[in-house]
């Protein structure tokens, strides 16, 4: 049996109280609501995206330590990034929390969350505004090609 | 008989093989009676075969199992008779037949009155009959502790309440009912009234005769029996007003290629190959359970939730949900602010105390309390002293570790 | 890995613990495998609790046994994807889900094309949904042997036809559905295919994708597992466009007082507590069918099948239903002018032998064939010729001793 | 474990065999129709009253030699019994098969059911004449008092 103790590592602790990215963006292009039936956390994830690349980013989140890091490691890394790149860090996580690959190498940080591995119901947790990250960006893009501002 | 929660415990093979376990989730899933698995074990080698319909000694074995089941059953509630026990695969299973089959003698505009404090199990359906017939549905509200609220019951059922489906006792508060004044209320309508014991029933045998309403809900997995079965008791007038809900084997009287005869309840009501271990088993939970001295398990079950209610006031910040005072059942949820739910939960894991984290299924509750999840721990007839110890140590810990 | 039929009914509890039984009553439920019962005994008394809402260790191994349950029968039938299967409590709720939850995007005038041949339980709900709303049934008849009868399946199917549900297997003739002329066809119409999978589940592993169906539906208690489970397979992209059928705990997104969302397949259609061990046990004895040799196996049914009706064609005025020649499932149906099925199944019980008589739950079959009632002798993996042998001598006394 | 074979006595056979009161009324004041679903066995019986007594009695019988002989034996023996009577004599024999109680004393020849005893699933099919034979009954009541022949 692993120790829960060591799921809660000082660093993610300090992401999810420093919140990075946290707030509200006046010029987002593509926004996502997402939430976990299992437990009710809510993340909301909005991007601006200039040339492709996200230009800013900024979520609301409402959940739990694990959902609260990954989401400000989100505030911290995903500006300059473009959908395919948060795709392939999302693959990678997704995979490491499954036990079926190493930490991403893109994100080094992603480390905190390598102790979750043991508690699949956690999993969503660090996932979801990955997740809405993602859901948010296919939404700038239809909004972007159909000219339109579209939520999810 | 009068037992010490150790002895007890000693009966639950889980529980007796983990003593290091402070297992504090039984309003989710109560652990297994010892009596109860080994019925489904003597069951399915030597009685095993489909029920009504074989004529061989094998066969016999079975039938006769099954309907001893429903014997026991029909004692454990009281019922008239057995042919009021419909066995289904679960509460949610057993209200969503009401939703159906009651349902579908409701017309558009009539009313079903609910409270704000079910669990989705006896919500969602009744949404979804709203949505499909037509009718209205109305709610019971609750206090700031959670409690049914009943000073305007007379306007809440209106002229066309036809059902009042309520918890007996809340998944989330341990708040208990006042049926008989739902059932004054009902009378005088002339409306029916459906409780829901999921809740109820890992808290003693139950009477639906005193309790004097029409239908009766409950799950095996959660008085110590067998998950995958559940009972609708139904009182025989009603239950021979409703069409059937599943279609299926057992059920028909006749079938032909233009018409249907229905069989009489329970049979109407139990399409196919029933969960025949399953209600065996769960008749040799309830059965153990007869046995029982209750008033000394509830005194215990309460004196322990007293101490747990005790211990968490005093820790600053904590909000304690549901009703302090007054009856109520073991089940103590409560909100941290600053800590989720889930991280209390896996921290407490470590100190091997299993609690729950969640909305528990009780969305329109939680909102009514103004949280979104809580954490909830609830007691049973095997927990002690050491696992509300275990719990508060746990709490502390966790103020700690995740401040 | 090839193995005698001796060495197979060691592995049944109940088979090895009654050696001189003569179970020939598979058809209605096949005796449990010990690696199911000892998978439901091993769950119950380690991973018990409640699934999908708890974070403590014991949660996450009950969790991860449902996740592997499902699995595994992914890989049974299969299935694209575990996200394809649906616990239900047997076959009847899976194909009552499919009648209510498909049926529910159906409009009047729609069609649903059943066969003569169903199963009650493939039969009535489809009844009861006509009832209450208005689409219309057709039905594929049967030839004299109880095949069906495929001639005019472009008129039966109409312009309208949006489904097309029948039967993989008979449970009375043993017959064999010709699934890729249904399948060509529905296609041909763009309607979607049913295929009730409860008397073939026991012949061995299915492939839903190699039969390019639609929706499968079988039982635990039909294949070696326990009794309270049973699976609907659908297609992802159907199951995605059907609202869900029970209401309850766990099939949502979010509930309020106005609406609710529902969860995504498929959690949208497991409302409540699932059977949990009973899904963990049908996965055990899943897990074990799929290690046999299943040509050997078939070889073997096969042949005492023929051993059966070879006997049974001998006795004067006997006169046997479903098809004498080609590929047929071990389920030998026969009628005994003067001597009624419920009389030769006592007589022969008397010689531990276990047969079925009555209507089978498949009246319009049995009306087509010309019966009231038969008697039904089926055989499955862990049969020998022992069996057949004292089926042969119990009807030989029967004659003498009914006449 | 019991015999079946006991179950089929000589008695059985031969009242299922003789099919007394096989047949139909043409003066019936009173009918009923019943099936065990279980296993599609049907009923059919007539009666004509006279005076509050059964007149006269006939009946269709599609069932097993138990369902049969039960009926052959009302053919015998229910001419002249009132709904009273007939009401004890089902009963009694319902509580013998259930082993509360003795072979009823009014219709020595119910003892060929004893053996029935151990085979709950066949109870029905001794019964399901006498039920039918109190439908029947009760319809010829109902007649009398609405001036109506009522079929159920
Ligand atoms: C009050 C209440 N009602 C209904 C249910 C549903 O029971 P089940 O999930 O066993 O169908 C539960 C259990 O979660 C409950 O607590
Ligand atoms: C062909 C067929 N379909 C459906 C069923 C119903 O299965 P269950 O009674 O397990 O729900 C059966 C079994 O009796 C069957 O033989």
């Amino acid at each position: 049996m692993s120790d829960p103790d060591a799921l809660y590592q000082d660093a993610i602790k300090q992401f999810a109280r420093a919140a990075h990215g946290h707030g509200q963006l006046e010029n987002a292009t593509g926004e996502a609501k997402l939430n976990n039936p299992l437990c009710g956390d809510r993340v909301r994830m909005q991007v601006a995206i200039d040339a492709g690349r996200i230009a800013a980013i900024a979520h609301d989140t409402r959940g739990c330590l694990l959902c609260r890091a990954a989401a400000a490691l989100i505030g911290v890394r995903a500006a300059g990034q473009d959908a395919a790149a948060m795709d392939a860090v999302t693959d990678a996580l997704d995979a490491m929390l499954k036990g079926v690959a190493p930490i991403p190498v893109a994100w080094p940080e992603l480390a905190m969350f390598e102790p979750a591995r043991a508690y699949p119901s956690r999993h969503k947790c660090v996932l979801l505004p990955f997740h809405a990250l993602q859901a948010a960006l296919r939404n700038a893009a239809a909004a972007t090609s159909s000219g339109d501002h579209r939520d999810q | 008989m009068s037992q010490t929660a150790a002895s007890l415990r000693e009966q639950f093979p889980l529980l007796a093989a983990a003593p290091e376990l402070h297992y504090l989730d039984s309003a989710a899933t109560a652990q297994i009676h010892r009596a109860a698995l080994d019925a489904v074990l003597h069951h399915e080698t030597t009685s095993r075969a489909n029920v009504m319909r074989g004529t061989y000694r094998l066969a016999e074995a079975a039938d006769r199992a099954y309907g001893a089941a429903r014997q026991s059953v029909a004692r454990f509630l009281n019922a008239d008779s057995a042919d009021e026990i419909v066995f289904t695969s679960g509460a949610t299973a057993a209200l969503n037949l009401v939703a159906h089959a009651f349902g579908a003698t409701l017309r558009p505009g009539d009313r079903v009155l609910l409270s704000v404090a079910e669990h989705h199990s006896n919500f969602v359906p009744w949404q979804m009959l709203r949505d499909r017939c037509g009718i209205e549905l109305a709610l019971i509200p609750v206090d700031a502790d959670g409690r049914l609220d009943l000073a305007h019951l007379p306007e809440l059922m209106g002229s066309r309440c036809r059902l009042v489906a309520v918890t007996q006792c809340s998944n989330v508060t341990g708040a208990w009912t006042d049926v008989a004044a739902i059932v004054a209320a009902a009378r005088k309508a002339g409306a029916r009234v459906l409780l829901d014991g999921a809740q109820a029933v890992q808290h003693g045998p139950q009477d639906v005769q005193a309790l004097d309403v029409d239908f009766y809900a409950f799950s095996g997995h959660k008085c110590f029996g067998p998950g995958g079965v559940g009972v609708l008791w139904g009182r025989a007038e009603v239950l021979a007003q409703m069409p059937p809900f599943h279609g299926g084997g057992g059920m028909i009287v006749e079938v032909t290629l233009q018409a249907t005869t229905w069989a009489e309840a329970p049979q109407r009501f139990e399409a196919g190959t029933p969960p025949i271990a399953q209600a065996v088993g769960l008749a040799a939970a309830l059965e153990w359970m007869m046995t029982l001295d209750w008033a000394a398990i509830a005194e215990r079950e309460d004196r322990l939730c007293r101490q747990l209610i005790d211990g968490l006031s005093r820790i600053p910040g904590l909000r304690l949900l549901g009703p302090l005072d007054g009856k109520r059942a073991p089940i103590v949820s409560f909100d941290m602010p600053g800590l989720h739910p889930h991280d209390i939960c896996q921290v407490l894991d470590a100190g091997n105390v299993a609690l729950r984290g969640g909305h528990h299924c009780a969305q329109p509750l939680l909102t009514a309390l103004g949280v979104d999840v809580c954490t909830r721990a609830s007691i049973a007839l095997y927990n002690d002293e050491a696992d509300v110890q275990a719990l508060q140590d746990g709490l502390d810990h966790a103020c700690r570790e995740l401040a």
